[in-house]
């Protein structure tokens, strides 16, 4: 297979502006990441500043409500709240030795825009973070994180002020200053190298549930599904086990309020494959091939395009793709709380939704590992005013 | 169908524009914004006023290397209900009503992607382009677009930036048919005040390199860029935002600012031909 | 020395209601806690469901700024945010095994409330949770977790609607039905056996440190910097370290304003020896022997007594008491979070002001332990609305 | 200094009243609550319309045995300033002005704590009381306060609740002096509509164990519950939420409250005098 390719997916769609800086990326990523010293120092922040290895826990409350065994692999408990520092740290380390001065990026629920200022302070890099409008509003915690961090949050107003728009105006950023900045990609998406960089530092994930699974369950699981847009969490944690072809793999999209509502992110459902920052990947688009956004309630989920190994793992048939609703979201917090005492955060819960939805997926003797991307703090509001509204 | 004249072949605008003495002025616009009518007058008005090439944009939901000025167009013209389908048919009736300026079709790779290559260079080219610029192609993931393209006798133009160097700029010159697309700033489409000093050292750099037209743009609004850029060894420019700021100023009427336009034209065109004269002093 | 005192602290001053069920309480938690059964499920959790142990994170820009060597113990990364689950988790755990039906506690900054209601639904019970009406409001989002997490969170209006307001009701409650109610207790206070049972199972911290302290640096720090009120935090961290007679130990007192302002919670400077609420602890209090309730910004550290044991220790000086004031904590906060990308609950940021303020106190070659005690998300409001006010 | 009659004895007290065949009536109030001068005119009220000994608290900021009735009185007196001093002071001036019933002061342990076990009983004693109630003070704790009482003569009155058993409960009566106080309730103090059948049990099982004077306290507010628990072996009943929530119901002019207060106390003694009648039927 073509470098950058997954299938048909992948590539280096962008601007000449940045193809220069995506060679000298992919060539020091080569360069310097299979280092001992990039490696030390990277596994040894993920371990002490993230909380690394994150346990796999056997949630005994909610096997016992589905009626099979379910691990959680949780990212939850990583520095910033979720996967998403596994990435940011990665490669915030390989932009300070690449001597880049300054990083910018996107982000949407505000969990990797936390983890990349985080990180970017760590290292000791300016870090600018861009962010729809309407994602700012609806996770204003996030944005209050970065900026007490030392993040600039700069609002993105084109477009329909979402997460697409904002990866957009961080590309052009990126297109005048790509000489001094570092665009930390914050999901498995973009021109190659990015959906091979972030899957390379995401994988840790799945690398610990292979080992952790061994130990506790004395055997593979029988299945590991995961929620996702872009598919950071997905590939990381589906990596170690593609070869391994007994473990059935779950990718879960924002449902939204139904196939047909346009808050609806199912892109495996209703998208197809096209172009976008940089890459063919899977994408929500029009008859005519425009982007359409979507607006599930989880920020997290809205970005229009599967990453191109995703894409690729699920149009041939290695992972399943799956969706869930919005009010099954809003049932798997609760099942989740009363449960086993945990919030997930929203992304996170349309993994458990489908868990809990889709039963019959599952025998009575399977192992099913949930890859708990995040916690809820950011979703707080959100959940907290749909729980009373229940009532 | 329509059938066109050798004169709309690239290369003969070029050596009919050399042969007067002239830069070539290619003027960018998004069809569509803020409506169809108002574009058609808008690209009449362009060629009637200085423009030698029609740089013709399909707008694209995300034109992530355009600026806000572009990406309002993009918005508008959507906004209206605008299509790829549409823009060919306004494309066509361009042609149609006599149009005679070569035409480069612009948009964002997911447009012919979506539509099919093939299908989609076929279009244009019945409808009457003769080039396409899609500016989130890279150079490495050109090939399709260029087959597809050679099938139809369609140039693809190729852009090269500040940031390209050592061998891949050698190799992208070598590749290039029609003209190549000089990116004058570290940046997406939009108005500059001041031209870089090593935009200039650029042009003159891929001058000495290659005898094909360039054509230099990006930030491009004044007289004097033009003036520099030509006289530097630049076989033209192209204005695109500037263009757009001057009409959505009056996005109510817009044709009230067609005479303004037509006089900005007028004054590019004229940067064309007195950065060229210079040119031929400096030698 | 008499049980359940520590020099002249401590001891069992409560209703003869209560006796018997402290009576039992010992009894159960002397049998069942050294059980293999127990440790095995109290270390399980704490491990896999809790996310121990936690890192001990060498802090490199920090100790760039302070010219010493300072590691983080990052108990903010336990599963909640802080280390109260240690103590939740062990509680809940004997509840249960005493056959109780519901647990009942108090709580003012929410992390001990919120871990509570966790720990209550990992072993099946019911959680009543006495919150004064102030602290509600300060700590609305905590307010928040503990409803979404099933906890039934009780407004106290009596006295000042503070913590211990809220912990005096909590001790009427459980005389009303101490037979099928545990009350678990959320800091190193109140009557014997509650100190010592808080401080056993908080004192996972400190052995953990021990051990990652001696791996990473070659041998005992010199100074371990905890915050408190209760003192549960700095007691877990520094327990296994009383003996080392060359391990200074500082507790951080919240100290509000000023030592005037009537908002100081620096009891060890202004408080003296008294009982409140079952035990002879250092108090803040009237020249009568009112109590007076403090009211720095940081609600986890107005509690007016300092455990048993931590008065004690502070007493004969072997830990040296010392306090923050509110302004010093903010910029304590902002350091944090500049240097390190790291913010601090407001309570922690005590233990870090304090170190910024009084480098004086370290040496070039220090090496000092800040138990960082828990995240800032629940104060997130507060420490923003402060920058902002700032600029 | 005043001197007292050998009458102002706690075992005196409960030898006359069972000469007189009653069962004795201790009314608890908070002093100061909501200023000194009612406290005095409601202790005299009381001590004239049945009140045969009086629970005299000490308002404390925590009191944790409490309920609602008792914490707000104990705010209201804190709030208008009353500190342990005025209390004693408080106290000495009802001796002075003639009150004659015993005083069992009652307050929270960290009063006396504060000020020094040794002096609080000096001081109270010299004021005039008999005994003292600390109801956050286990058995257990209780060494040190019953020595500084044995200097001064005054009895630390132990309680007993429905949840002390087996030795403990022995050890406890075994201890006690001046009375036993028993805990009716599982709770904290408050008015109960109902009297628990388990709490007559409880009085009845203390009861054959020991011949020390029990008194029942802890959810009494009316005639029946005093009849029912002096039937069944209580020497006497204490109230005191019932008569805080009556005059808290007029706080702008609590005198007003007064003959309503009189009414009450006539009525629980009344009950006092009837429980004992039966008790004797009983046997
Ligand atoms: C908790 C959580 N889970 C999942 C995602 C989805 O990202 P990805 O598809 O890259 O895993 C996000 C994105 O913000 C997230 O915050
Ligand atoms: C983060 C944090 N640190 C410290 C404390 C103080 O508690 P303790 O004195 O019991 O350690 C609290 C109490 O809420 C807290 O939330």
């Amino acid at each position: 297979m073509k470098k950058g390719r997954f299938g048909i997916f992948g590539g280096q769609y962008v601007s000449e502006l940045l193809m220069p800086v995506l060679i000298e990326l992919e060539e020091a990523f080569d360069r310097i990441c299979p280092t001992e010293d990039f490696q030390r120092r990277f596994r040894g922040l993920l371990r002490d500043y993230g909380g690394r290895p994150t346990p796999l826990y056997y949630a005994q409350n909610l096997s016992g409500l589905v009626g099979f065994r379910v691990y959680l692999k949780r990212e939850d408990l990583l520095c910033g709240g979720s996967h998403k520092l596994n990435n940011s740290l990665g490669q915030a380390l390989l932009a300070s030795r690449m001597n880049k001065k300054r990083i910018i990026t996107e982000t949407a629920a505000g969990q990797h825009g936390v983890s990349a200022a985080m990180a970017g302070n760590i290292v000791g890099l300016e870090t600018e973070i861009f962010m729809g409008v309407k994602d700012m509003e609806r996770q204003e915690s996030n944005v209050k994180r970065m900026r007490l961090l030392g993040g600039r949050v700069t609002p993105v107003t084109t477009g329909y002020g979402l997460l697409k728009d904002a990866v957009s105006d961080t590309l052009r950023e990126w297109t005048t200053s790509s000489r001094t900045t570092h665009y930390l990609m914050g999901s498995a998406v973009g021109p190659h190298p990015f959906p091979m960089i972030v899957a390379t530092f995401q994988s840790v994930i799945g690398e610990e549930i292979k080992a952790q699974v061994l130990e506790k369950d004395g055997g593979l699981p029988d299945a590991i599904v995961a929620c996702g847009s872009g598919g950071s969490n997905a590939v990381g944690a589906f990596r170690p086990f593609i070869e391994e072809k007994d473990v059935r793999l779950y990718f879960i999209e924002g449902g939204g309020e139904s196939l047909d509502a346009d808050n609806c992110a199912a892109a495996f459902a209703l998208g197809r494959p096209g172009v976008l920052h940089g890459a063919v990947m899977q994408i929500l688009q029009d008859e005519h091939g425009q982007i359409k956004p979507s607006r599930t309630r989880a920020s997290g989920l809205n970005y229009p395009g599967r990453g191109p190994e995703i894409s690729h793992l699920c149009q041939t048939g290695r992972v399943k793709a799956g969706y869930a609703f919005d009010r099954d979201v809003f049932e798997a917090v609760r099942v989740m709380c009363r449960t086993e005492g945990l919030i997930p955060a929203l992304e996170t819960a349309h993994a458990i939704a489908y868990v809990l939805k889709n039963k019959e997926d599952f025998d009575r003797d399977d192992v099913v590992v949930i890859n708990y991307s995040g916690r809820g703090d950011k979703d707080l509001d959100l959940i907290f005013r749909h729980s009373e509204d229940k009532q | 169908m329509i059938s066109y004249s050798d004169t709309l072949k690239i290369s003969s605008k070029f050596d009919e524009l050399k042969k007067r003495g002239e830069g070539a002025y290619m003027a960018h616009v998004y069809y569509g914004d803020p409506n169809e009518e108002f574009s058609i007058r808008l690209i009449r008005t362009l060629a009637e006023n200085g423009a030698d090439l029609i740089e013709f944009g399909i707008p694209f939901s995300d034109p992530t290397a355009d600026g806000p000025a572009f990406q309002a167009a993009c918005e508008r013209s959507l906004r209206g209900g605008m299509t790829p389908k549409r823009c060919i048919e306004g494309l066509e009736r361009l042609r149609r009503e006599g149009l005679k300026a070569p035409v480069v079709v612009t948009t964002y790779y997911n447009i012919p992607y979506s539509m099919g290559l093939e299908r989609f260079m076929a279009e244009i080219k019945e409808a009457g382009a003769q080039a396409v610029i899609v500016p989130d192609l890279s150079f490495e993931e050109a090939d399709e677009l260029v087959r597809a393209g050679g099938k139809q006798g369609l140039d693809v133009i190729f852009q090269i930036a500040p940031t390209t160097e050592g061998a891949r700029l050698n190799r992208i010159i070598d590749a290039a048919s029609g003209f190549l697309y000089v990116i004058n700033v570290e940046g997406v489409t939009g108005t500059k005040k001041e031209l870089q000093r090593s935009t200039l050292e650029l042009i003159r750099g891929v001058r000495s390199r290659t005898g094909i037209p360039l054509m230099a743009g990006f930030g491009v609004s004044k007289k004097e860029h033009v003036v520099d850029l030509v006289s530097s060894g630049a076989d033209g420019v192209v204005t695109g935002s500037a263009i757009a700021e001057i009409y959505s100023r009056k996005l109510d009427g817009p044709e009230d600012a067609l005479p303004e336009i037509a006089r900005f034209a007028r004054e590019i065109k004229a940067g064309c031909v007195e950065g060229f004269a210079r040119r031929s002093l400096n030698r």
